[in-house]
């Protein structure tokens, strides 16, 4: 097993599928000629051309409503947002369109395609550039997202979401680009609606998912020191999604920290909290926490913009409030 | 202003094709106003959009297809199902929100769609069809086909982003697809050049299309435009845009005030009415006798009671059918 | 006390608040002529003109867009959506601009502007036209986000934020239109950011707003005749969200019901019951449960979608199971 | 090609303002170098987009606005600030995120504005300041005022939903705004004829303007046609359009791989740097002297050098501020 980086685990993963299906190809903005604004289809226009590797103008609407159009007429198109920013400029074609012919026609059309979004705050881009606005989009029936925090997740995932036939929307964190992880040379898939633990532990359980999964596993560590065991469950998958192992986890350890890199009002840890008292209600022992995204529009200035952000010692802070 | 009934190149239209466009026609109209009466009667609800008046521009339009041309549609899409051929019974049942209907009781009237015939729908949003248009036409691309799309858009409608996009896309990729305004003067309750800072052929030159107009009352200039267009774009011209001078003679959706304009405007369109144009040109110059179109209309009549009689049959669709077709694999 | 409809109540506040400050305008597709597709601005482009009353092109980017930069520059628009489904069109314009724009410039510039959107289900309007999504709107901080229930609340709730410095997205339920209650001849104003209990009882919390209330209330009548006093919170303001009375309410029943129009998932609700159990832990005497729209795009045909959405039963049935 | 430097109209031009506007643009040149060289230390960062290359257009347009007349643009901001006459302190601050940056540190590189000067900033949204340039003029016309609104916008730009709904609706309601196209060929990596599908001035006739070219290189050109255009915006003419011809000499934004273009057409455009041809007109034309020049280029770099010192010295926002501004009323 090779160690490579989350962003060259996406582009092996586009590469395979396409190499795979001929119907599979690119289009998004600068994916072409410059090769992907985060390098990630480097490399990918001169080894399928221009045919498969589309350089789109600046015209999202299209960009996901063009996909969404190929892939109900046969074809598999993988459209990418420059970053997830610029799908709320597509939110119509997205959550009202690709995510609802399927339904509204009765079946008549599937919508086989993946948009791929790279978001996240911390990069001092400003209020509407750091977003992390999965829950929104998650929200709505229709639309499988997911957001990976591995390398080996992110490939298996891109691949599967590739091959499926419903429309996915793809949320790699920017910051997690240069992550390394163990992927292995032969191919596999990992599904669209599993959540997984990353790390066992007995005394306290840490919901999250991308970014928010880095963070809580560097949180893990320390409190291992101190001899704290923090199981960390990554949800992976935010539509649907699996709660399965949070619930388990949780019925083990009864208490339990929700971390998640997004604005926490409204966020996905407010899923989370509801559905584990929900079902697992006589096993609450503390009040669950959430650790999140202050709510407020992320300024530029870097230092004011990491007070606002999550990082490992408010989720230890946090750990040590519900034991 | 009756119009000329058969000028030039529409001459040499043969008798058979007017007769089945007549029928079509006549079909759209009978199906509009059988909604119209099944929505008083409270069988169909949600927004209804009737057609009725601008029947020529979509049996014109889609006579011209090739049998790997695709069509799409906003949500004044009854005639386009009707028109590429799809039974009214399960249209009716769809409307009438029936497990029988085309899109299962799922759609109603503004989601018609039926894919066996390459018609797409019907999609509410204005605008949102237009990207899946340019979708359609880059899948066609792709495969190297002689595909093509017919994308039908109200005048309202070029004045939102989705139309901008799209049609910019469609220059820029060379997509096969004929962008037809249906010109019908009003958006809503909005006349054209109180919406519109441009004429629409001004439009399309900022897609780097020429831009062609006719009168979307001559069910027979519409078709030959089509053709053209259509020739067009399989000889490798890039998109093609079409605009259809047409007129709405009932209202927006039921329930429209129609504060908007006066009853002689309407009048005077309806002396245009295209199905009176071609029933004209039948008689007049083609020697068809009025018992001959009564027949046809007769037909269609018993065709629509049927279809009324089989929507209002069929049953609604089961409660626990309301999971289905959320995702492909559940 | 007149008693009157919330549509009669809306038009009224925007003829007393154009009546009193001539930079009050309204601008929105057939909000003139036509007199608005709810029949909201009815008789206002003859009262008022042209100038005031402005029907726009098919184009909610720039509605969003042009009213966002108006009342940067010193006007108030109060800009109508026909429907909030169509604000999806012009999402990044609301959150991405007239929410951040007063902060991203360092309180330079404020943005006095209303979105009036009517909104909900039930009226047979197929999945793209039927959307009550409130929780993504108030996801973002920066935009203030309302929904008042009653025709009282909606008068006095749009003459605030008519008068408020803020971005305020105003949310009418379709359904509420119609409602009657008793509205004063005399000026008032009420908060945008203030909870309100809506009926009082000691047994069980139901914590809803909107829609969600004229559906809780009805289901209390039935509820009362059993003997079980239900007390409603309404909560009126998503954004910011005032828990306050929800938690002082269950603090004294120590049960909860929360009840939305939208989509459970990621909902209002999530938020509610996560806030109920970090900010009266002590009190949770069983789990809270949500009754709120279910996770399938509403279908056309109407029993089908009566049977996704909420109504008195399904309050009625979750109130007893958390007796 | 050198370029003729004083031809027609241009002639005319007092030399005071021709050494106002050297000033400028040696400013903004020097601006730009020091926010490069800030970059590479990492005080400054996030996205940043330099003008280098574009000079004229910002400072030769705006020197054509009247009192009344508003300025907005997109991300690539730092020019426009500093033509409205901002101090270049407050605006390094920004970009260093320091508390007396010009927007608090909050915004930085790509959300400079200065409201006192009437220039609305800064947005990084592609397409998203379009429609707040539309709303800016309405509030003048709502106040009948003679105000206008100079609306700067990218040749990339021009291809999204924003730039047609603001354009046309501008066009409806005969807003008061100069939509001034800076084209420098690219959008990032895209040569502008891979993302249009026509020429710039075939997209303002969709939208019943002119529209006119001009060199974006000459200063004076800029100046003369944005004087143009807003007189015939006050003469109730409507909204114009003003594509300006340009360059950008560097990246897109630091850390630009520029696989996109070559050397050699950097170059060929480099020979038509803004500055050198005013330069030329002032020294050729105008019987400047280099020494005359060079004086203000020290005295320039004085100016630079203070406003780095303040923004280096100058203290980061306290983390107790980071809930301000987020309501006006809190
Ligand atoms: C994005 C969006 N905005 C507004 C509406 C409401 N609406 C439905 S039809 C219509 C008018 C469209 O006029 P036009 O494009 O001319 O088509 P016509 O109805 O005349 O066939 C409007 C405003 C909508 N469905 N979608
Ligand atoms: C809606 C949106 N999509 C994509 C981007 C990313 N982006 C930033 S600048 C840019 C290119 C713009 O080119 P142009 O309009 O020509 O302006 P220039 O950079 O050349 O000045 C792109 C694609 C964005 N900021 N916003
Ligand atoms: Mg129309
Ligand atoms: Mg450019």
């Amino acid at each position: 097993m090779a160690r490579i980086t989350m962003r060259q685990a996406i582009s092996d993963a586009l590469r395979e599928e396409m190499l795979r299906d001929e119907n599979v190809f690119i289009m998004g903005e600068e994916v072409g000629v410059w090769g992907g604004t985060y390098a990630v289809t480097r490399g990918f226009y001169d080894e399928f051309g221009p045919k498969r590797v589309k350089d789109t103008p600046i015209s999202e609407m299209v960009i996901a409503g063009a996909a969404t159009g190929a892939a109900m007429n046969g074809v598999r198109p993988v459209a990418e947002f420059m970053t997830i920013n610029f799908a709320f400029v597509a939110f119509d074609a997205i959550v009202n369109h690709a995510a609802k012919i399927h339904y509204m026609f009765g079946g008549q059309m599937k919508v086989p395609l993946v948009f791929r979004a790279p978001g996240g705050g911390g990069r001092q881009l400003g209020a509407t550039h750091s977003h992390t606005p999965d829950v929104i989009f998650a929200h709505f029936p229709g639309l499988r997202v997911v957001s990976p925090g591995t390398p080996y997740d992110a490939k298996g995932m891109l691949k599967a979401a590739i091959r499926s036939d419903d429309p996915v929307l793809f949320i790699e964190h920017h910051t997690l680009y240069q992550e390394r992880g163990e992927v292995p040379e032969e191919e596999y898939l990992v599904p669209l609606d599993q959540a997984e633990v990353k790390r066992e532990g007995r005394d306290v359980t840490i919901v999250t998912y991308a970014e928010g999964l880095r963070v809580s596993m560097m949180a893990a560590e320390e409190l291992a020191k101190e001899g704290i065991e923090v199981e960390v469950v990554d949800l992976r998958c935010l539509q649907p999604l699996d709660m399965g192992p949070a619930i388990a986890s949780f019925k083990k350890t009864f208490k339990a920290v929700v971390v998640e890199e997004g604005h926490g009002t409204y966020g996905i840890g407010a899923e989370v909290v509801a559905q584990l008292q929900e079902h697992a209600f006589d096993y609450i022992d503390a009040p669950i926490r959430r650790v999140a995204q202050k709510q407020v529009p992320l300024p530029y200035s870097r230092e004011l913009e990491q007070s606002a952000l999550i990082n490992p010692q408010r989720v230890i802070d946090a750990v040590k409030e519900v034991l | 202003m009756a119009k000329q009934v058969a000028q030039g190149r529409a001459k040499s239209i043969p008798k058979d094709l007017l007769l089945d466009w007549y029928r079509q026609m006549v079909l759209i109209r009978q199906f509009e106003q059988s909604c119209s009466e099944q929505y008083q009667l409270g069988k169909i609800g949600g927004f209804l959009h009737l057609y009725i008046g601008q029947e020529a521009v979509a049996v014109g339009s889609i006579a011209a297809r090739g049998e790997n041309d695709h069509v799409i549609t906003a949500y004044r899409d009854h005639a386009h199902a009707l028109a590429v051929g799809t039974d009214p019974a399960p249209l009716m049942a769809e409307l009438m929100g029936k497990a029988t209907g085309i899109s299962k009781g799922r759609g109603g009237s503004m989601h018609l769609a039926d894919v066996s015939r390459k018609y797409w729908g019907g999609y509410a949003v204005v605008g949102g069809h237009m990207p899946l248009a340019a979708g359609l036409a880059l899948a066609e691309q792709y495969r190297e086909t002689d595909g093509a799309v017919l994308c039908y858009m109200g005048d309202g409608s070029t004045n939102i982003g989705y139309f901008h996009e799209s049609l910019n896309l469609a220059g820029v990729w060379d997509l096969p697809v004929v962008w037809i305004v249906e010109n019908n003067q009003y958006g809503m309750g909005t006349a054209v050049d109180r919406a519109s800072a441009a004429p629409m052929l001004d439009k399309a030159r900022g897609y780097g299309m020429e831009g062609v107009q006719v009168d979307g009352m001559s069910v027979c200039d519409v078709y030959l435009a089509a053709q053209d267009a259509l020739k067009k774009v399989r000889a490798g011209e890039g998109p093609q845009f079409l605009e259809c001078i047409t007129y709405r003679f009932e209202g927006h959706s039921m329930g429209d005030p129609l504060r908007y304009r006066t009853k002689d405007e309407v009048a005077k369109w309806r002396d245009d009415d295209p199905i009176g144009i071609l029933e004209r040109r039948l008689i007049e110059v083609e020697g068809s006798t009025k018992e001959e179109l009564d027949e046809i209309d007769d037909q269609v009549e018993a065709e629509m009671a049927a279809a009324v009689q089989f929507a209002d049959e069929s049953p609604f669709p089961d409660f626990d059918t309301l999971f289905d077709h959320i995702f492909v694999e559940n």
